[in-house]
């Protein structure tokens, strides 16, 4: 016998230092925050926690992007593409939603689309379409 | 871990419950099945048993404390167990830890795992960072879909290479949870998380296994196994900030395990690769050419069940040394997106 | 088990919510304090073991992304859930792996953030069958056991309030605590809100924020590394039947710790852990749970547990000071709260108590308790003892 | 933690979580709960200590042998253990509070050796106490769950 359990449960999770900061920028500003690694100075964007190299924790603010190169792209039916992106000043690499790229090519140049409503996480970026064109 | 002063470890008896697609059994009645077979095997019962790991995550058992469920069925009322949350040969591992540090002399090792349960890759999304990757919908599918794209490039006849290997394993197992297909079958299989096929995935259910695992300071005489190195890894969890052509954390785990890379004496590989691409990685990691091996039985492809792999691979490999196909074999298991997690044993015949 | 011994320990600030910290930030936080104070480089450890009760978060296998805060990425890493005693038993996870000869020094760090979850909902999440439609958490659990146990053994809600009292009080002279109330009296725990008859809010630990870690290290390198090592002169686990109706009177009987106890005090060379110890750092979820754990820990005859309480003997001036630290009742960040108790057993035989420090303690004990009726027990002393 | 240039408010992602999961009973607990549907309560009885054990489960724990020999079992038993409920939780079932104050209990059912953790309907503590007799409440329309016992009453 087979009995179906639902839960239900709202969770929120802490950002933290720098990825509050990233947050607010993108909020407010419409700007992408990295952050320097306070081991061995990595732009990490995506800000931290902490640097994939060293183990160091997000330091100061360095603006990246908006402008990105795609570096590894995946499509899924019915959940949409998704890109791995280096965004332009940044060492690190992003994992995001890719949106309207008909056919996606490694390297190719990508812009960061900004949410029209922001809330103040990764999402108030939409995704990375290609480069120059503004919805 | 390597020999030395310490006792050796034994493995004495091994079980097996599933891979089924969908067992009907619960999760207690499941176990005690596998725990039965390897108590039998071990020609002991469970009273002969001092300790208990076992692995298991609660989220995959939707049941807060999972481990719970299974107290009794593993023997662990009134006796230690520790519950590692991972890879169910990271059970074996602690569990031959336990062995080594001369605080038991036997030591059940038990994981289970019911896909069936719920939609396995939704429940990985609640494995990603929470504040970067999660809400963005980036689960463990996504991240193979990423390490495959990063791999095929340059490579023209990458998923042509990967469909062919996953009807050869598919084909070499008993296709208990997913009938096998061709090459062309599985190229012309729906899209997973391009450029991943259907097919060239793992097909997921129900399953469980359980070890026992014995400090053993004679020889031969007592198990005609023992594990005569382990090691693990953590790599980075966010996948830009890996290199996801190549699994380093194994490279790591190998030498701890005292792998040489190109190890002459390794008969048999039994990997955990949950994709067909996962395989390429796996030999580049472990430094296991064509000649050596792997997955004769068609490893996971075979069918598999979550946070139980690695332990069945440790049983495959047992299995195949007690049979004389071997003298010494490597098991894998791994977790997390894109391998992030991996761990190792090698076993030996005595 | 050959000899180990922890030879640092660190902890966060313990709170109600950690909002200005991310999980992983704030394994960093008790990870950096721990190596600080082993003097020991994040580069020098061998392994890491994470202690951690993911799904009272919404989590699964939370090493992926936590375990960087612990320096863990590149290293191996290994997460242990076990409910309540998650934190003792990843402490022993990391004394069986640096005996076993595989490590010379391990990281634990257990982390809990209470604050992101509704963690008396995920207690509730139990047997889909049996009684999730009926479950009231941990505080539901321990109210129908205590009733059986005051019936049984007379203790009465004053006692409790008296060990709640001492908890908060000896709380505020440790910095890391959650709850520090250097003026509670027994009038104001009795006049608390009534959670669940007969336990009030005052009797009942909270829900807390928080890591804390600790440094296991071989014999060698703890005698290379630490001018006082804490030694492991045991470490046992018991765990118990699947279900509260399944243990005959669970407060009363408690026989997991009993027997968990009973061994380690063997292992140790103790033979009267009253007069033995110097000091005990227990796994107390409730006022009343303590009371029972000292009859379940032989620190007194069974009934007798409320006089121990009375006249101080387990007071930071007693014969055997309990909880120096605040215990459970005053910071409870679950999948932590074990290693604190491990922690500041060691903290103890370390001498680096500061105001909470029991004064030449040379031999201290650390129990968990998980789930409904899981028992660990850890006793640590200043010489390396034969087990 | 080395903070940035600009500090911001901490921020918080909000995650939240609605997933199903499907267990499966196993053959011992689909007898136990289509027995409810009858109204029909059944332990399983341990051929080594005797002790008829509820929830119906593969082994006995302690002699570590397999439970097949049921027995029949009361709806009515003795009160064990008990207390009033009046923290408002989450129930993780629907996402809302739970309504407050409610009686819990272990009752051992008559027939039975292990205790069921339960519901009461009664919520004035002056009038609970360990030893009292009392009864299963059964829903009108029983559907096989545990839950098909409303609650526990005391038996007058």
């Amino acid at each position: 016998m087979i009995v179906e359990g639902r839960v239900q449960i709202p969770f929120r999770y802490a950002a933290g230092a720098a990825a509050s900061r990233f947050g607010a920028a993108l909020r407010d500003e419409r700007r992408i925050l990295g952050a320097r690694c306070t081991g061995c100075d990595r732009v990490l964007c995506p800000p931290g926690p902490f640097c994939g190299s060293c183990g160091g924790a997000a330091g100061a603010a360095v603006e990246v992007g908006p402008g990105a190169t795609l570096l590894a792209w995946t499509e899924l039916p019915d959940r949409g593409a998704f890109a791995l992106v280096r965004l332009d000043g940044a060492d690190g690499a992003l994992a995001h939603r890719l949106v309207d790229v008909p056919e996606p090519r490694v390297g190719m140049r990508l812009r960061a689309r900004f949410a029209p409503e922001r809330g103040g996480d990764i999402r108030d970026i939409e995704g990375f379409g290609a480069e120059g064109i503004e919805r | 871990m390597r020999a030395g002063d310490r006792p050796a470890v034994a493995i004495a008896g091994v079980g097996q419950a599933g891979p089924v697609a969908a067992d009907s059994r619960s999760i207690p009645e499941m176990v005690l099945a596998a725990v039965e077979e390897a108590l039998a095997d071990a020609a002991i019962g469970f009273d002969g048993v001092e300790a208990v790991v076992t692995a298991s995550v609660d989220l995959f058992d939707g049941l807060t404390a999972s481990n719970v469920a299974i107290t009794e069925v593993v023997g662990a009322v009134m006796r230690p167990e520790t519950r590692i949350a991972g890879d169910g040969l990271c059970a074996a591992i602690h569990g031959a830890c336990e062995l080594r540090a001369g605080a038991c002399e036997t030591v059940l090792a038990v994981a289970h795992g019911k896909a069936s349960m719920a939609p396995h890759w939704a429940l990985t999304e609640w494995a990603m960072d929470p504040v970067f990757l999660q809400p963005l919908g980036i689960d463990f599918l996504v991240c193979a879909g990423l390490q495959a794209c990063a791999l095929a490039q340059g490579d023209g006849g990458a998923t042509e290479r990967w469909a062919e290997l996953a009807a050869r394993r598919a084909a070499a197992g008993d296709a208990a949870i997913a009938p096998p297909r061709s090459a062309a079958e599985i190229l012309a299989s729906p899209v997973l998380a391009s450029p991943l096929r259907r097919g060239m995935a793992a097909p997921l259910g129900d399953g469980a296994c359980a070890v026992v695992l014995r400090a053993a300071a004679g020889g031969p005489g007592e198990a005609p196994v023992r594990i005569a190195g382990a090691g693990w890894d953590l790599e980075p969890h966010s996948p830009g900030e890996r290199d996801l052509a190549r699994w380093h954390g194994l490279e790591r785990a190998c030498a701890r395990a005292g792998l040489d890379r190109t190890d002459p004496g390794l008969e048999l590989a039994e990997p955990s690769c949950l994709f067909a691409h996962e395989e390429e990685l796996f030999r580049a990691a472990a430094g296991i050419g064509e000649e050596a091996p792997l997955s004769p039985g068609g490893g996971l492809f075979a069918g598999t069940a979550p946070h139980v792999a690695g332990l069945s691979r440790l049983i495959a490999c047992a299995r195949a040394i007690r049979d004389g196909a071997a003298r010494r074999a490597l098991a894998h298991g791994a977790w997390g997106p894109a391998g992030q997690a991996h761990a190792v044993a090698v076993l030996e015949a005595w | 088990m050959s000899a180990v011994a922890i030879i640092g320990t660190g902890q966060t600030r313990h709170a109600s919510r950690r909002d200005d910290v991310s999980q992983p930030e704030l394994v960093r936080e008790a990870a950096e304090a721990a190596l600080a104070d082993a003097a020991v480089g994040p580069d020098e450890v061998d392994a890491v073991l994470l202690a951690n009760m993911e799904l009272f978060e919404g989590r699964a296998l939370p090493e992926l992304w936590a375990g960087a805060g612990a320096f863990a990425a590149g290293k191996p890493c290994m997460k242990v859930a076990t409910g309540g005693t998650s934190g003792t038993s990843g402490c022993i996870a990391a004394f069986h792996q640096v005996a076993a000869g595989l490590f010379d020094l391990v990281l634990v760090v257990g982390f809990e953030k209470h604050s992101e979850g509704h963690s008396q909902t995920g207690m509730a999440l139990t047997d889909p069958f049996w009684d999730r439609a009926v479950a009231s958490g941990a505080l539901g659990n321990f109210a129908l056991s205590i009733s059986q146990y005051v019936a049984e053994r007379g203790a009465t809600a004053e006692q409790a309030a008296l060990v709640a009292v001492k908890a908060r009080r000896n709380a505020a002279r440790n910095p890391h605590a959650h709850l520090r109330m250097g003026d509670l009296t027994v009038e104001e725990v009795l006049s608390s809100r009534m959670l669940a008859d007969p336990v009030r809010l005052l009797d009942m630990c909270p829900q807390s924020d928080g890591a804390c870690a600790i440094v296991v290290a071989s014999a060698a390198a703890a005698r290379r590394r630490s001018r006082r090592p804490a030694w492991v002169l045991a470490a046992e686990t018991r765990h118990e039947q699947p279900y509260i109706g399944d243990i005959d009177r669970r407060l009363v009987t408690m026989r997991t710790l009993r027997d968990a106890a009973r061994v380690a005090y063997r292992r140790a060379g103790i033979g009267d852990p009253l007069t033995d110890l110097d000091v005990a750092e227990i796994y107390e979820p409730v006022s009343y749970a303590e009371l029972a754990w000292y009859e379940a820990l032989g620190f007194c005859a069974d009934g007798d547990a409320g006089r121990l309480v009375e006249e101080g003997v387990t007071g930071m001036e007693g014969e055997l000071p309990v909880n120096p630290s605040g215990g459970v009742l005053s910071s409870n960040p679950v999948g932590a709260s074990g290693v604190i108790r491990v922690a500041e057993a060691a903290l103890q035989i370390h001498g680096r108590g500061g105001e909470r420090q029991v004064e030449g303690a040379r031999l201290a004990l650390a129990t968990g308790y998980g789930v409904y009726a899981w028992a660990d027990a850890v006793v640590l002393g200043a010489e390396a003892g034969a087990t | 933690m080395t903070a940035g240039a600009i500090a911001a408010e901490p921020l918080g992602v909000a995650c939240p979580m609605d997933l199903g999961w499907r267990y499966a009973s196993g053959a011992a607990m689909e007898r136990f709960l289509a027995g409810l549907r009858e109204r029909r309560i059944e332990a399983l009885r341990c051929d080594g200590c005797g002790r008829r054990y509820l929830p119906p489960r593969p082994l006995c724990g302690d002699c570590r042998l397999p439970l097949d020999r049921w027995v029949p079992v009361a709806a009515a038993g003795t009160l064990e253990a008990w207390s009033v409920y009046r923290l408002p939780i989450l129930d993780g079932r629907t996402g809302e509070p739970r309504p407050t104050p409610y009686g819990i209990g272990l009752v051992r059912l008559d027939g039975a050796d292990t205790t069921i953790n339960h519901l009461l309907a009664e919520t004035d503590p002056g009038r609970l106490r360990i030893g009292l007799r009392v009864r299963a409440v059964w829903r009108e329309e029983l559907r096989g769950a545990l839950d098909d016992i409303l609650h526990f009453e005391v038996a007058r």
